[in-house]
């Protein structure tokens, strides 16, 4: 059964790669990233579950992974918005150039 | 699953039943509306662009603010489960750990982040 | 296991990675928003299938503030938020899908190949308290520490997007960049 | 329980509760013709709704405008099922019913903002954005004060929590605990004072385009977020079906509709408060107090 999760995981993960490496709008990109981390949950749990008698350590990884994933959010929407402000741009390709 | 199979079932019944509602209205007495009954409300004003638009949410620093707290209630579910049995020891560190986030909060307060920017 | 939790794993499974993919093929912001956290729903329901009911259902609590969150930035920074005109907004689209493929293959056969203990959870166990003890006790440090790191980040963020900052308005000397995106740097 | 037999349960507790609140509503406003007319109300009301044309606006969302308000009743729906009506009767009271419930309350918000968001129409967007905003303020001082409700019990199950107000109820035992509850509770069905997001400042609001069976839906569902939060506020601070004499299912018909009495009634006591204010209230007033109520009740149990 744990392959069958570790499966879906790594499609999740797949998809979350494509998203973060082919979008060019930021909150794309951290979209990509989330499900990157939402397939890092689900693995984790899935090895919690099936190979580690129920250790609360595993269950304690999702927990700051899902720190982890606030932070992330945050802190990219806060760099986003500081970003536009200045520099009016939303996309990747606006910041070509990081000096000003 | 156990209990959880039955809120599930209830949960799609729900939104199913809804649904079926909402479909057979459009069975059973189908309407075309000309191009003026459709445009949108807008105080009698017929309006000039799409509703759908950037738009600047002004209270975005406080939805900020959310994200990072709000991981705060995942520490707290397991803490109150056990908070009875551990006793004094996790009064003191959930203490510790909300006045930390309470910094936050209050710094925010004062950088104004809780009225319009 | 019991072959309706099976059915079950297998069916939000498959659903956890179509709205994943679907967030990448609508046009319309909110519904990218809303798709990623359908996938994080899905997912929630397979952790709920794998003896942890707290944590799926606190993935889905957490989610639905985040996502709403995620669709009003988009609306704040999209010219076309609810994607009237369809755009294809990528770069690099061969290499990503090429990265995405691969990564997926590569932890597929990791799944497949590699042998995991069987070690389940004991049943009867109480994951949730366990959880807490284990906060309380052994990994106090990490909880404190995501307290910081949590104030940390409350902060950072407030005073990188603030609209006021202590020493004048935050938007004082921007910049328009060019239309068209420049060719190397300076 | 059965499935058949969990979702009639959950529907005729849905509708009873639905229908109690349209009447009370009309006899709070003083409508002429008194409890008679009012108890016809909701009956004529619906049928109404349910012969009149609908409308539709130029290129809606159309999916998510059909999903909003589907997804608002299975919300109140799925947040009932946590609660036990008497010790044995509860669709899925499980162990972490608590966060069942704060999961289903929360999504909420993703229901209204849809609402808003798909007619493409200019005020319901407005009070989507309002709703976000105040979603993100009640959302943790609510989570909050449902939660500590679970400190005594020392579980996260709505039926453990039910159980160890035998003696002393939760009111009593964690006294700001309930007019938080009742505050953001009030915000989470955007009822009363906080009618922000369907005000008549914005001619309605989310429910602004919406018309026929779709608003009769999402009129039904926001009165079942309500029945909802009342059943779940008699279980976790007035001890559910606890109580002398009368049978369990009984005691909390009771005490559900002294809370829905009050619920509905706060909508005609109360002016309606702004936006803006409300954040500053949430993050400000009621988060500290939901905190302290952390504490305090945490000192008590000890």
């Amino acid at each position: 059964m744990i392959e069958v999760i570790l499966l879906i995981s790594a499609a999740i993960f797949g998809v979350g790669v494509y998203g973060a490496l082919s979008q060019q709008s930021f909150v794309m990109i951290m979209m990509g990233l989330e499900l990157m981390i939402n397939a890092t949950v689900l693995a984790i749990v899935a090895f919690w579950w099936g190979t580690t008698g129920g250790d609360p350590r595993g269950q304690l990884l999702v927990v700051v992974v899902l720190a982890v994933m606030a932070i992330e959010a945050a802190m990219g929407f806060a760099l986003v918005t500081a970003v536009y402000r200045v520099r009016k741009a939303d996309i990747t390709e606006k910041l070509k150039r990081l000096r000003n | 699953m156990g209990g959880l199979g039955g809120a599930l079932v209830v949960l799609l019944a729900a939104a199913v039943a809804a649904l079926v509602a909402r479909w057979l209205s459009t069975v059973l007495e189908p309407t075309t509306l000309t191009v003026p009954e459709r445009v949108p409300f807008a105080g009698g004003v017929p309006p000039e662009v799409h509703a759908w638009n950037r738009y600047h949410i002004r209270y975005y620093v406080m939805a900020l603010l959310f994200l990072a707290f709000d991981m705060e209630m995942v520490f707290m579910y397991p803490w109150a489960v056990v908070f009875v049995k551990e006793g004094i020891v996790a009064l003191v560190e959930m203490l510790m750990f909300i006045l930390i986030l309470v910094v936050g909060m209050v710094y925010t307060w004062r950088e104004r982040g809780f009225t319009w920017a | 296991m019991s072959a309706l939790q099976t059915f079950g794993i297998v069916i939000f499974g498959v659903g956890a990675v179509v709205s994943g993919w679907l967030v990448f093929r609508t046009d319309s912001m909110v519904r990218a928003a809303y798709w990623l956290m359908a996938s994080f729903v899905a997912v929630g329901a397979i952790l709920v299938t794998l003896d942890s009911q707290f944590l799926g259902l606190i993935l889905i609590l957490m989610m639905a503030g985040e996502m709403t969150i995620m669709a009003i930035f988009m609306v704040m920074f999209m010219m076309n938020p609810a994607g009237l005109n369809p755009m294809v907004m990528v770069h690099q689209h061969r290499t990503a899908i090429a990265a995405g493929v691969g990564s997926f293959l590569l932890l597929a056969t990791v799944a497949l190949v590699a042998d995991f203990p069987a070690d389940p959870v004991p049943l009867g166990a109480d994951p949730t308290a366990e959880l807490g003890f284990e906060l309380l006790g052994r990994s106090m440090l990490v909880f404190e520490s995501a307290g910081v790191a949590l104030l940390a980040v409350m902060i950072g963020a407030v005073a990188v997007a603030g609209k006021w900052g202590r020493f004048g308005d935050a938007d004082a000397g921007s910049v328009e960049p060019e239309l068209e995106p420049e060719e190397g740097g300076s | 329980m059965n499935p058949v037999q969990a979702v009639l349960f959950i529907g005729v507790v849905l509708g009873l509760g639905a229908y109690l609140v349209a009447v009370l509503d009309r006899v709070f406003a003083g409508a002429p013709g008194g409890l008679r007319s009012g108890l016809m109300w909701p009956i004529r009301r619906t049928a109404f709704l349910l012969v009149q044309r609908r409308s539709e606006t130029e290129r809606p969302d159309a999916e998510a405008w059909a999903l909003a308000p589907a997804l608002l009743a299975a919300l109140a729906a799925v947040g009932l099922t946590a609660v036990p009506f008497t010790p044995s009767l509860a669709v899925a009271d499980v162990s972490a019913g608590i966060v069942l419930f704060g999961a289903a309350m929360i999504i909420v918000m993703v229901a209204v903002f849809l609402q808003g968001w798909s007619p493409n129409s200019i005020f319901p967007l407005i009070a989507a954005y309002r709703f976000a905003a105040m979603a993100l303020s009640f959302g943790i001082p609510f989570s909050l004060v449902v939660l500590t409700t679970a400190i005594p019990a020392e579980s996260l199950s709505v039926g453990a929590v039910v159980a160890s107000q035998e003696g002393l109820w939760n009111v009593v035992r964690q006294p700001l605990g309930l007019p938080v509850y009742l505050v953001t509770g009030a915000a989470v069905a955007f009822w009363g004072p906080f009618r922000i997001p369907e005000g008549t400042d914005l001619a309605g609001g989310t429910a602004l385009e919406a018309s026929g069976p779709t608003l009769a839906v999402w009129r039904i569902a926001r009165a079942g977020v309500l029945v909802t939060l009342s059943v779940m506020g008699a279980a976790i601070f007035l001890g559910g079906h606890l109580g002398p004499v009368l049978p369990g299912w009984a005691w909390t018909s009771v005490k559900s509709v002294a809370l829905l009495t009050l619920f509905v009634w706060s909508g005609h006591a109360f002016a309606r408060m702004r936006v803006e204010r409300f954040v500053w209230f949430g993050w400000v007033i009621l988060l500290p107090i939901a905190l302290v109520d952390v504490f305090a009740s945490g000192i008590v149990a000890l």
